[in-house]
């Protein structure tokens, strides 16, 4: 017998019956056409925010009125992104560098994830994310240290209060839920924003981490940052929705998609998620929506598995000319403005990778001290074992 | 000076720890209105409020990865894991974080955060509640683990770990909980974490154990002594990790024999590092190879069958009088 | 600035300066209302299902029509596993049992969700689905043995593909799914039907079960039993989610709830979903809402944390009371025989335990037998050393 | 014959799988299209099509839970874990169900499935990509845990591997994995699982070890014998669970010195047992204690430092010098 011999044909009738302590189970809609011919949530209804459209116009009515020193601000920032960005490309290339994640054409979520926050917020950042962690005051130089293989690179800088980035993928996330719970308990109002990736999303721990948020109303900010791939794996052999945003809601968190190369809807979104959240209202979910311009990684060839073509169409929404040209219609820059931008922050990545030449020092008898907070003697013996090894090799 | 079972006095240390500092938080599947289902928390929610004292949902990787979340704010979490058999649902964020944020962070996050959770056989349970897999977190660096054995030294060593700097696996010898009684004195106590206790000093054999097994050690001892007059030195080892090699090495210098007691399975166990560290450290002492009496390399024996895999009083006499006439 | 400052005042413009090939993503409706004003998706969306209503009548329209006998047969089975249940408790009070969980209430629950399954699909069951194991074809005196804590009650009986049930919460649910992945491989039109609590559903496992389902199209389907606990945690501590299915949506599977006291729905909804298994279309969840009545197992005391209050309405909700109502009206049962059928089950429990108590052993020289397919030397040489132990004890 | 990396290898034991056997099936993240990170599946999707080679989701537990379902109905699923670090997240279903199902169904549901990851340092990867923990595999009762050490025995091991009625987590040396190539036979290889290989022969100190380190080992057998005239017996453990036990007890037995050398953490690791196996039971043939050559109780050291974190040939040869003035 199939489903459709059932079907309604009246609609059915209210129940009178049930005390009124029984939860509202068999509550209507029910559904006309037998149990699954239809989905009951369009995915279509999640919001999306885009303020600065593809040409670099402001949608009509939705000009957030950011001010042109602010718009400065993270145009630099986002170009300043980029310049470490393809310095360091440069560098692992020439071997001074492991493997290196690139973020070009990312750096409109980059930014805008982290303008909101103050000093006493805390960011918990992916791998890709080094531009929001220079703008959250990672000296470029550090960030070296950390890419190039030394241990110095993963402590937060002192005034920093973030996370170092994770590497295991999604790993980051319950502890940054967990800070948010903890400042909620202080009764700060503070947030906490944790960036993971579309590929990310399918870990456990996320989908954990959103359901802890969600019930202790923890003041944190998670930011999807689908850029469609997952090294080799594109976003539908990942997963069935379109929009990963849905999910949020799933575990009771409101949830939104911004156009992730749209540098103002990611600010107006992430602040306002912010407010929320330092607010009391707990967690918001954020899907950026963008792409992965280049490489996964400096050990990954996108050749082998995806087509050109697929990044063209994402070229015309570079997040970078795209608010350049918002910049220069109001006047924020002039023509000129944008090489000097870049010059200037060529210089400050070359300089800070002179920094980085000079202080960067393979420190191979601190491995031993930062794992306990007073060493175990026993591992104090595998330390004497281990000075003795390069005390005979000749290593300082 | 109160006669408190091992609950109770587990209790009585975190009910001091969330008087005494604000930083502590307890957080948990049913640790609050319910107070656990071992009542180790009984009554502290009631006492302490909802946001320190925290049910979760139903989810251990998001207990311990929240846990290290709020360590890294400067909170001093004590998770419940309910059996030690679903920290292996935490595991990831155990290795990953709990025991490397501080040192991936340069010692600039230390995460002080206890993971409690009852561990071992003996109770007549189901399965995945009766195991034991303290080596998982003696070869996990960046972590200590503290085994009590008793009321008194659970109430010490838990505030201990609390108070520690460090993160610390705290497994709780379930068949215990319940077991006996002992006097606890009214004002706060701690023990030096990594510390073994000599017990019973003797000249023969050095029976070195740990949690509830050290019940039967002492017994072994005393009949061992009083039928065989073999005189056997009995030491707890309190922390499995890092473990106080000086004090096994010490004892077994001196007995030149020895036998390492535990629940937990036999392979790249507890057992495995203790005969290894001795046979190291005292080989020109030993008349006979350190022997291992351990639970065995099979999934803990469901509870008809599971009395005769867990080393027994009897077990350890039959060990202790072979060790004595090796050659 | 607060986030109404950017209130577009007129419907957005429609963007025509994307290349094709770009995914859809600020795609309308855009909110008029700022960000987070409104949940885009509203929870009451998800479909329900109930065909019988709480006072035993079928709701206008809805009638799906089953047999006489097919009532009789769902009745019957949920007889059983009541008098199962009774029977366990008394055999745990009086020390021959283990920790029990009763399932009392639950049985339509237990008994729709195995209905339409054959000999060749599968099932894999959580700790408190005995009764539909009972219907599945496992012996009432091996489950006995299981709870007794003897090691062949988790083999799963000649001819019964069944998983054993899970201890660990949640860990039986990413298998389930690969047994269905397995079964789509083989081109058989099989399904499996795994089932867990609400509890359960906060497990990572379960969602990134959900998700490897949906992508692979797998002939599985969810049944997650909501009885409103798990152990002393209320739904509302669990999730800030009032419809756990929602959150299958979040993963791209269709998902339902159904009222999982009225067996009538049960057996149509699961029916519906099986087919949709077994016809390719993949993976559906179903949210059965039903009531833990009783314990959460013999070791739990739930007036330290509920009030029997809470239990009350659903006493009237009784799923085996709700049926024979519409059994005796539409004549299926006569007046006497839920009483003789009833006498017929605890005659056939008893007889369960008498066959248990003939058989059950401890087989402690077995416990080395089934880890391995053939034992590695070590291995035996543990096993010398343990029956060594046995013969000093003088056990057999 | 042909000369092949450890990595053509790997990707021929696969794809000789593959079509032998129809119940076998890959499983993994970006195993497809592009052949997984290291390349080892490489073209095998498109010869055996995305069913039977499938790209995962981005979720180890995940991957692992549905490869034992599919073994449960009778498939020989080998899922791939990309670096051995992300295992953790897989960690409950390894321990609850890939390790124990077999058993918990009274041998009803075998899990003939492999779970191949590589595994070790000296690659200069980033945090947890150079993590060896094969003792976690050692310790649980259920698993079998492979090492191979050379192209040759890797395709023979993983195609024994794959043919075994038990789980096997297969451990890649992924130092290894384009280090040399090595004559390997046309015609399909399997060697028996749970034998361990003796190298070489040698008179005066058994030198045990497996994977990466065979290398070193090797070359310092060798500057041992040429420069100090000492003769090493060299054992490839090739299987770390179970031990061939009786493999490395007759070889010390007749040489009185032993030392295992690995990458992993020392407490509770191979060496511990290896250590605690040969005392057991080569007591009275040890002229010095077995000592542990391996990694140290810390995180893997970042690749700016992980060198020396490592042992090499020289410290091999230090170690096997100190061993001969044992006193
Ligand atoms: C737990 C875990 N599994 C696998 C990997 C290997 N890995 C590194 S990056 C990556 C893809 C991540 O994709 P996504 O989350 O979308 O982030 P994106 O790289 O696109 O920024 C994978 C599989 C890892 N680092 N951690
Ligand atoms: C991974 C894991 N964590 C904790 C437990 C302990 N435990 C057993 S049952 C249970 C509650 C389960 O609730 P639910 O999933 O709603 O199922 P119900 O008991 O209501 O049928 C808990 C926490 C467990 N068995 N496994
Ligand atoms: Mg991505
Ligand atoms: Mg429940």
């Amino acid at each position: 017998m199939a489903a459709d011999q059932f079907i309604p044909t009246d609609p059915p009738e209210e129940h009178t019956d049930d005390a009124a302590q029984v939860p509202p189970i068999p509550a209507a809609p029910r559904t006309p056409t037998g149990c699954f011919n239809t989905r009951a949530i369009d995915p279509g209804r999640i919001e999306c925010l885009q303020i600065l459209n593809a040409s670099g116009h402001i949608e009509q009515g939705m000009d957030p009125g950011f001010s042109d020193e602010t718009l400065k601000d993270v145009h630099r920032a986002m170009v300043l992104s980029r310049a470490f960005d393809a310095r360091m490309l440069t560098m692992q290339r020439q071997g001074e560098m492991g493997t290196f994640a690139p973020n070009v054409g990312q750096e409109a979520c980059m930014i805008g994830q982290v303008w909101p926050l103050t000093k006493d917020d805390w960011f918990a950042p992916s791998y890709r994310s080094f531009g929001a962690q220079i703008a959250r005051g990672w000296p470029m130089d550090h960030l070296m240290k950390l890419w190039a293989g030394y241990h110095e690179g993963f402590a937060p800088p002192p005034g920093v209060n973030d996370y170092p980035f994770s590497i295991v993928i999604g790993s980051q996330v319950p502890p940054a839920v967990g800070t948010a719970m903890a400042m909620r308990r202080a009764g700060r109002s503070e947030c906490v924003v944790v960036n993971f990736g579309d590929g990310a999303f399918s870990q456990g721990a996320v989908a954990e981490s959103l359901n802890f948020a969600a019930v202790d109303k923890a003041p944190v900010v998670f930011v999807c940052e689908n850029n469609g791939w997952a090294i080799s794996t594109p976003l539908h052999k990942q997963t069935e929705v379109d929009a990963l945003a849905v999910r949020g809601l799933g575990y009771g968190v409101p949830s939104i998609r911004v156009d992730g190369n749209d540098i103002l809807a990611m600010m107006v979104a992430m602040r306002d998620a912010c407010d929320r959240a330092r607010s009391g209202e707990g967690p918001t979910l954020i899907e950026a929506v963008t792409f992965r311009m280049s490489l996964h990684t400096t050990a990954d060839d996108p050749t082998v598995y995806r087509d050109e073509a697929h990044v063209d169409p994402w070229r015309k929404r570079c997040p970078i000319a795209r608010l350049e040209t918002l910049m220069m219609k109001q006047g924020a820059m002039a023509e000129g403005d944008g090489e000097a931008i870049r010059a200037e922050c060529d210089q400050l990545v070359l300089a800070a990778r002179d920094t980085f030449r000079a202080e960067a020092a393979a420190k191979p008898r601190e491995v031993f001290d930062h794992l306990y907070a007073s060493m175990p003697e026993s591992l104090a013996r595998q330390q004497d074992e281990y000075f003795k090894r390069l005390d005979r090799k000749g290593i300082e | 000076m109160a006669q408190l079972t091992m609950v109770e006095a587990l209790n009585l240390a975190l009910d001091e720890a969330l008087r005494e500092d604000e930083r502590v938080c307890l957080m948990g599947q049913d640790i609050g209105v319910n107070g656990g289902v071992f009542r180790v928390t009984k009554d502290l929610q009631a006492r302490h409020g909802a946001d320190r004292v925290m049910d979760t949902p139903l989810a251990e990787c998001g207990i311990i990865g929240t846990a290290v979340g709020m360590a890294v704010y400067g909170m001093r979490p004590v998770a419940e894991i309910q059996f030690s058999g679903f920290t292996m649902q935490a595991f990831d964020q155990i290795e990953q974080n709990m025991a490397r944020l501080r040192n991936r962070t340069q010692g600039r996050y230390p995460i002080s955060m206890v993971m409690r959770t009852p561990f071992g056989g003996g109770i007549r349970a189901v399965e995945h509640h009766s195991e034991s897999r303290e080596a998982y977190w003696a070869h996990t660096p960046g972590l200590k683990c503290v085994i009590p054995s008793g009321p008194r030294n659970a109430r010490a060593l838990l505030r201990a770990s609390i108070e520690c700097d460090d993160p610390v696996v705290f497994y709780e010898p379930k068949a215990v909980y319940r077991a006996f009684r002992e006097e606890v004195p009214e004002s706060p106590e701690t023990m030096e974490l990594g510390k073994a206790d000599v017990f019973r000093t003797g000249a023969d054999i050095t029976l070195i154990s740990y949690g509830a097994m050290i019940r039967p050690v002492r017994e072994a001892a005393d009949d061992l002594a009083d039928e065989y007059g073999i005189d056997c030195e009995c030491i707890d080892l309190l922390t499995v990790s890092p473990i106080d090699t000086t004090t096994l090495v010490e004892s077994v210098r001196k007995t030149g024999r020895c036998i390492i007691v535990h629940e937990g399975h036999r392979s790249c166990g507890i057992g495995a590092e203790v005969a290894a560290r001795i046979t190291e450290d005292a080989f020109e002492h030993l008349v006979a190879p350190v022997r291992r009496l351990t639970g065995f390399d099979i999934p803990f024996p469901y509870f008809q069958v599971e009395q005769h895999a867990l080393p027994e009083t009897d077990d350890i006499i039959a060990a202790a009088r072979d060790a004595m006439n090796w050659d």
